[in-house]
């Protein structure tokens, strides 16, 4: 029988702060799910350390809430021992971008095939709204005593050029895009960023609901890069063309911030997964969770083999 | 009177000459023949130029450490001869280039000028190679093995089987040239008679113990993949990283080596992987394992069972990268913020490395629980023959870890699985990922694994967790708590941890031959089987704790655990590892002197 | 007859309603009279909603616990009043929502129901502010605090005075309405004669010391301005920022604050900036302090002059966020791998924290190496009213610092400047980049700091980094290590470290009426003072360690320095701080139960 | 007196393969510096570990060769706290992007005055040739014992769009040409990124000198952006659409890898260091270092104000 998102609540009690977009956020999550109907014994959610990072104690899946920046090794080991698990990372910006950032960039390298939910709030939200790495120069949120003293990077860029295979941008308080979104994600077979622009109402008052749907230019600021035909999505992954010109949409793409801020998918490719690589390496498929590594408390690998090339060998003068 | 199948021949070069393959080419020959054989690895954090040597000790007993005086330096460059010439012994033999212009007294030394350009050039025409002149003085080693070897008056078809077994794969087109090369050396040591003027020997023997010869790294990898570790991260570091390429250039074996982009990053893969339920372990140097402290912390307050190799070098910071020390074992008592369970274990020698590591993953998934399995620089690049690796006495135990079917049964008895459920013993039933719905977060938590700041689930959580180590104490096999050595009631303990136990096995006979002497290796550091060593010790007359770091730490560590002092300390932080001599002279001292701690500084 | 001017109140609310505010708000009005105040504030880790409270202790005598029982119970939410009621004492007061349906026995306590809303809505139509009356809910705050003072008989212009100091900037504009709704609950509370029901009163005292009201996190942020510190480096961390964003908010001192992307990069920063000359501190809790392991290291064998403030939480791992443990010590003692100088100390007070804070700085240089400051959550979180810091006494001590000068004569007499040259106590002369030429490495270096693999140097070099642990314990005065409080010779010794200090001050008087008790408190943990501490514990009839941790590490960390087993130990880790009335029976029971762990738990 | 080449070299001993690409660097370095003649006494050179790390040794400079991945960090430090000096980082690849990847992204939100020289090998060199982050997927070193199962990332790309105002790539063997963008970077106020491209004849037996120098149709592979009229620099740094189409060029540009791999300045803009940031806020200039904190003794620091703000005051009933 198919699961509603009733089944999927937990009877852990949310603290997060009234309007804040988290609620949109594990809306949207638990409505994929819902919508995907996954196994939840099989979906596990991995967080960082956060406001953020308490979403996987609300939802009815295992969920490992780990340390401050380290949510995507863990996922990523999570995955390579277990590839038929869906690893969903939930992380703040000030998580991923900012202590986590070394891991977030190395991570593109591996294409593991694991989803990557950035809740972007501009501010560490639950060390009470200092600034973090997506807020801009100068900008004074109401929890800074003065202005932001450091420049935002961009995390799209970041991604795009460090070889995240989905790179996405969605909304908090739009939850029906958002959900269709981390289907996407989830459904890639790949390394995929979710960054999402997550109002937080108690600490940054310029990135508010209010900001984000403003109507500019008879338009609300935030628009959907799929009413505007973009396509981001490489068809042919052996053409090095092709794969150029996307890659260098989606950069300028993602540079657009301001009047108008693009949502939606900014750049997909298909490649091999590390586990892909892995079973190219192995020359079988490898799921190391699977392993038989005893039979009645005895040892069932053989390692004679091993053994014979360090064996000390004698001769028999001849 | 020849003295047969027992002395230290010494090897050194500039880094990248082939120093390394010079000596397990001589190690090998001589384990041939049945003997047994200690090699000690000594370079710089240089990739190529810098001074490295290589002694290995030949003994027809068992052999375990190194000795400090060179029978027989066998030398093709000047840097090695000046700085080793010193330890040679009257009557060593001195191989040495015979172009080089040196002062050595031949009263003193057997001398072996050998004529490495003639043989070279020899064979570079006889191979039509003469281009390659330059690129073939990498022959200087065989030829220097080949010399050594003809004045011990082994046979050469000795060395040939060697040769045959080394030079394989994309190395096998040199063979040829070296075995000509090796017989140049021989027929010339003949035709001069240097053989005759030795007083070593080597001399084939009937001795057919199984045996292998293998690095530290080598048996704790071998052990790794009996032991069923089937994830290994790793972030590159000397000594550590040699383990995880052996892992990664053995992938027929299925265990996924990744390397990482840090030490953190490995950490946390590694517990990842556990989570999934997959034996993972990480393998690293000091450096790295002090960026590892905080995710320790994590996996203590999770339950997780990881296991942390560690192989200690010269710190602090980057130190002493390819030099010895055992100077992490306060920090790896105590890494991380506040306290969580954790076991701290250490082998003594290659051999217990092997079984050790098979042991720690046990541990870990009985305890659930990170596993520090602290090695060091000299049991890492040693190389040793030891009894071959049986696993006919290894168990693999998997603990409180539950079926499908044993959950299925928890369910329908509990209604919902509590990944932190209180018990007695503080150990809860476990699964994997996948298997059932669970929650871990790095914040105190309730039983089902949500965050839970509630005081009084504090205590009772807290308290659960720590009781683990209560009942690793207890159920523990003494065997992996501590070994004892030597006559029962002696009237000295020596007392150590990790590879200080092969100078001072190497040196307990000849001890006892002055004072009743016996050796206490620790093995379980952390929780401190502190009841049983206070027993042990209490009733010596004198205690004598043998460290290779600056003040002791094994020492301070059983004063906390047992009250009572070490007085004298016998300790070594230079960077390389005790010698057999200095164990000696350093018991004799502590026992004689006025003196609380004897400072040794050999090597070079 | 009146208990006057002694007694504990305590608000207590959701998260972000208000409660610190309200309890600052009654700890400056009751202090204003000349009180002494001690306020502890306790909330979860969350922005809004979950459960906070702050007890304030009001005494007319110095004050630095809290208690646990429960004079005056102000509340104006339900939580509040079902969590703390079982504390309020016999005839305490309880003040609550008149809209509540409560279940009190009036018997028992003084009952005061407030008209919350219909104050509320009074003052929103006096000031045509009604549409915002969910918003003026904030002000149940003053409303409890007025509605207290009142009932306590004091004048209300006293509340208006503090009222002015609080809402200024932009706040100010919610001033007028504030005192109008002060002064209708004081009417209301006079016009029900809820004052004369109360057996607590205030009354304005004579007392004129000098005092401020502060917590520990800006004691210690003055006290970096004031010893020099001119370089922080922090990644934000509960209850470590507050501190940081104190400098931060102070541009006007020239502190240069950084906010780095992680706390290695906080402490390298830190490091970076102590070789420009300049003094230089970073400031975190646990989990950041675990990520400074490694680069501890690099500071201690590059004698680099750093302070790390450790604000200490519940660990391991995120632990409890945002309460109280003493539990990172032992971590602190041995942190990175292998050994090399530092020192720690802990303050144990807020007035404390102020002194040490400029004296690490001090240590720092003229001992060359890290300090680390071992401050906790409550030491950081609490309030207090403290002698008004005095630099009258205060030195700033730069040790071997060449002045451009200096290194002028240095460089004629001996040539080259060796940065790491030996000496006898161990300290080399130091110049900061900018001076002159000079090399750090991590690696073991020579005395101009280049690497250096030698084996002498190594144990030379080595052993000249750790001597200056012996300079120290001998060149430092007793009252940077331990302070002895009490009668002199006592039977029984209790002994702590850190905040404990407080609520055994305030047991010690009490105590003495039973036994003969005196308090030693230490300070410089290490290196530890261990012949000293000796001397004054060996004779002891019991020794008693105190300690917001699991397992007694002080008390296991004297048993290494001194041989002393501490057989009693009032333990406590739930997050919760010890409350005095805790500390008084602990001490009772360790004296007369045979019982070695006396284990604390009470605090919601 | 003007200072040679001669006069700022070390005795302490080189210990680099022959044949190193790291030579050719430390002359391009020693060379720069003579060319600028800046004061010795202010000139620090910070280093992480690797062979790379071992440069400052080599030159009579302050060196301050500190840990793995933390050399950005300290230099930082070093700046902010005497923005008088001179600050040069020499790190290695797998030091920069790998292990130090999150210092070096964020370190571009900072812009603080700092040059860094990445010794860029692809390869971990000091650890006997493991994969570094810029070695492409699939690629076999003689060091490794199986093809690289990890992709690389661009570290152009990534400084670009991390606040990196100074993006350049140089080549160990070319003196020349290495020498002037180091006298560039160094000249230019704020954060200078120079991927220097450097043969490890040990370890990394592709990226040759045989293989950058190579001729390709004509030319050798490697060639000068300078050469081509390229020009990465914006000429006005509050002309957004000049910013964006400066920006975007070079990404287009660093993509370039393979038949033709061009070196040169991708990228230049002037913008507010860290420490102009700081004036700022501060309303003054800022130098820590140069702060008297003491006088015989004594503090000189007034805290009075702070001790008033939190001063209990009394109030007599009136
Ligand atoms: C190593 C470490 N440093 C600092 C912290 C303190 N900390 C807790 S939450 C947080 C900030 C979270 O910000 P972000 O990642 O943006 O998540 P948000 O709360 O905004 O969802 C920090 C710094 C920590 N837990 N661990
Ligand atoms: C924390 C830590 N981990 C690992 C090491 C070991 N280590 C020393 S050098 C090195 C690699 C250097 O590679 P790279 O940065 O590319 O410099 P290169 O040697 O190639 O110049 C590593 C991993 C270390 N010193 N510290
Ligand atoms: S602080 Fe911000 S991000 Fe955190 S729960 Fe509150 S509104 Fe949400
Ligand atoms: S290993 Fe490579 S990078 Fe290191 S010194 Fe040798 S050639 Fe240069
Ligand atoms: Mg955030
Ligand atoms: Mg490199």
């Amino acid at each position: 029988m198919a699961y509603k998102i009733s089944d999927l609540k937990t009877d852990y009690q949310s603290d997060w702060c009234p309007g804040c977009g988290d609620f949109g956020i594990l809306n949207a999550i638990m409505s994929a799910l819902v919508d995907l109907q996954l196994d939840l014994n099989k979906v596990v959610l991995v967080s960082g350390i956060g406001c953020s990072g308490k979403t996987p104690h609300y939802i009815n899946t295992s969920g490992i809430h780990t340390l401050h920046g380290r949510d995507i090794p863990f996922a990523s080991g999570i995955k390579l021992a277990n590839p038929e698990l869906t690893v969903i990372v939930t992380g703040g910006d000030g998580n991923t971008y900012g202590i986590g950032a070394g891991h977030f960039l190395n991570a593109g390298r591996r294409n593991i095939d694991i989803t990557c939910l950035v809740f972007n709030n501009g501010v560490y939200g639950l060390t009470k709204g200092q600034a973090s790495p997506t807020l801009k120069l100068g900008m004074k949120t109401k929890s800074l005593p003065l202005p932001n003293i450091n420049e935002a990077i961009n995390p799209l860029v970041v991604a795009i050029s460090c070889g995240y295979t989905f790179v996405a941008r969605s909304y908090a308080y739009d939850v029906k895009h958002l959900k269709e979104i981390i289907k996407q994600a989830i459904l890639h077979k790949g390394l995929s960023l979710v960054d999402i622009l997550q109002p937080c109402p108690s600490y940054n008052d310029i990135h508010t609901k209010e900001y984000f749907e403003e109507v500019v230019n008879n338009s609300k600021r935030i628009y959907k890069l799929e009413e505007t035909g973009y396509d981001g999505e490489v068809k042919d992954p052996n053409n090095n063309e092709e794969i150029q010109q996307k890659l260098l949409q989606a950069i300028a793409k993602s540079q657009e911030w301001g009047e108008k801020i693009p949502i939606g998918v900014f750049y997909k490719i298909n490649l091999p997964t590390l586990t892909d690589r892995l079973k190219e390496r192995y020359k079988k498929d490898i799921n190391p969770s699977k392993d038989n590594i005893e039979q009645n408390g005895k040892p069932t690998t053989d390692i004679s083999k091993l053994i014979e090339e360090i064996e000390v060998k004698r001769y028999i003068r001849g | 009177m020849k003295k047969v199948n027992n002395f230290t021949w010494l090897i050194g070069g500039p880094q990248g000459s082939g120093v390394d393959s010079s000596a397990n080419t001589f190690a090998k020959t001589c384990a041939s023949i049945g003997l047994y054989i200690f090699g000690k690895r000594e370079y710089h954090s240089n990739i190529k130029g810098a001074h490295s040597y290589y002694p290995i000790t030949v003994s027809d007993k068992p052999v375990r450490s190194h000795t400090d005086s060179i029978d027989i330096l066998a030398t093709f460059e000047k840097e090695t001869l000046s700085l080793h010439k010193e330890n040679v012994v009257e009557n060593g033999i001195i191989i040495f280039d015979k172009d080089y212009n040196v002062d050595l007294n031949p009263n003193k030394y057997t001398l072996v000028p050998l004529p490495f350009n003639d043989i070279i050039k020899e064979a570079a025409v006889k191979f039509q190679r003469e281009k390659d002149y330059s690129k073939l003085q990498i022959m200087r080693n065989v030829i220097t093995v080949a010399a050594s070897l003809s004045i011990l008056n082994l046979d050469v078809e000795y060395l040939i089987k060697t040769l045959e077994s080394v030079f394989i794969g994309r190395r096998s087109k040199l063979l040829e040239i070296n075995i000509f090369a090796a017989n140049l050396t021989y027929e010339y040591i003949k035709s001069n008679s240097f053989n005759k003027k030795s007083i070593y020997e080597l001399r084939p023997t009937e001795n057919n113990e199984n045996l292998v010869l293998t690095s530290g790294t080598t048996a704790t990898a071998i052990g790794k993949i009996a032991g069923g570790c089937r994830f290994q991260t790793y972030y590159p570091i000397t000594p550590a990283s040699d383990e995880s390429e052996y892992l990664e250039a053995h992938p027929e074996y299925g265990v996924v080596v990744v390397q990482t982009e840090d030490e953190i990053a490995a950490i946390c893969m590694a517990i990842g992987a556990s989570l999934a339920g997959v034996r993972a372990s990480t393998s690293t140097s000091g450096p790295g394992f002090s960026l590892m402290a905080e995710a320790q912390g994590w996996a203590g307050i999770n339950e997780v069972p990881v296991v942390i190799f560690n192989y200690q070098r010269g710190g602090p910071s980057t130190g002493l990268p390819t030099r010895h020390e055992q100077g992490d074992l306060e920090f790896a008592l105590y890494a991380g913020h506040s306290e969580f369970p954790r076991i701290v274990l250490s082998p003594g020698d290659i051999e217990e490395s092997f079984y050790l590591a098979i042991e720690s993953f046990n541990l870990a998934e009985k305890y659930q629980l990170p596993v520090i399995f602290l090695s060091d620089k000299a049991i890492a690049n040693s190389i040793q023959t030891v009894k071959s690796f049986n696993l006919s006495n290894v168990k693999i135990e998997r603990g409180k870890m539950l079926s499908d079917q044993d959950l299925l049964t928890l369910l329908e008895k509990e209604g919902r699985y509590k990944r932190f459920k209180i018990t007695e013993d503080g150990i809860s039933p476990r699964i994997s990922l996948g298997q059932g719905i669970f929650w871990n977060t790095g914040d105190e938590h309730d039983e089902f694994g949500h965050i839970c700041e509630e005081s009084n689930n504090r205590t009772i959580m807290f308290d659960k967790r720590m009781r683990k180590m209560n009942t690793i104490i207890k159920e523990l096999d003494v065997s992996l708590k501590y070994r004892m050595y030597g006559p029962e009631n002696a009237d000295y303990t020596l007392i150590g941890w990790g590879s200080v136990k092969g100078p001072i096995l190497d040196t307990l006979e000849e001890l006892n031959k002055y004072y009743k002497v016996n050796f206490l290796q620790i093995i379980l550091l952390k929780p401190f089987p502190s009841e049983e060593i206070l027993s042990l010790i209490k009733n010596s007359k004198m205690l004598i704790g043998i460290e290779m770091n600056y003040s002791g730490q094994l020492c301070n560590l059983i004063r906390k655990e047992t009250g009572i002092k070490i007085n004298k300390r016998i300790l070594k932080w230079n960077g390389r590892s005790f010698s057999r001599e200095e164990i000696f002279k350093g018991v004799i001292d502590a026992i004689n002197l006025d003196q609380e701690k004897i400072i040794c500084k050999s090597g070079i």
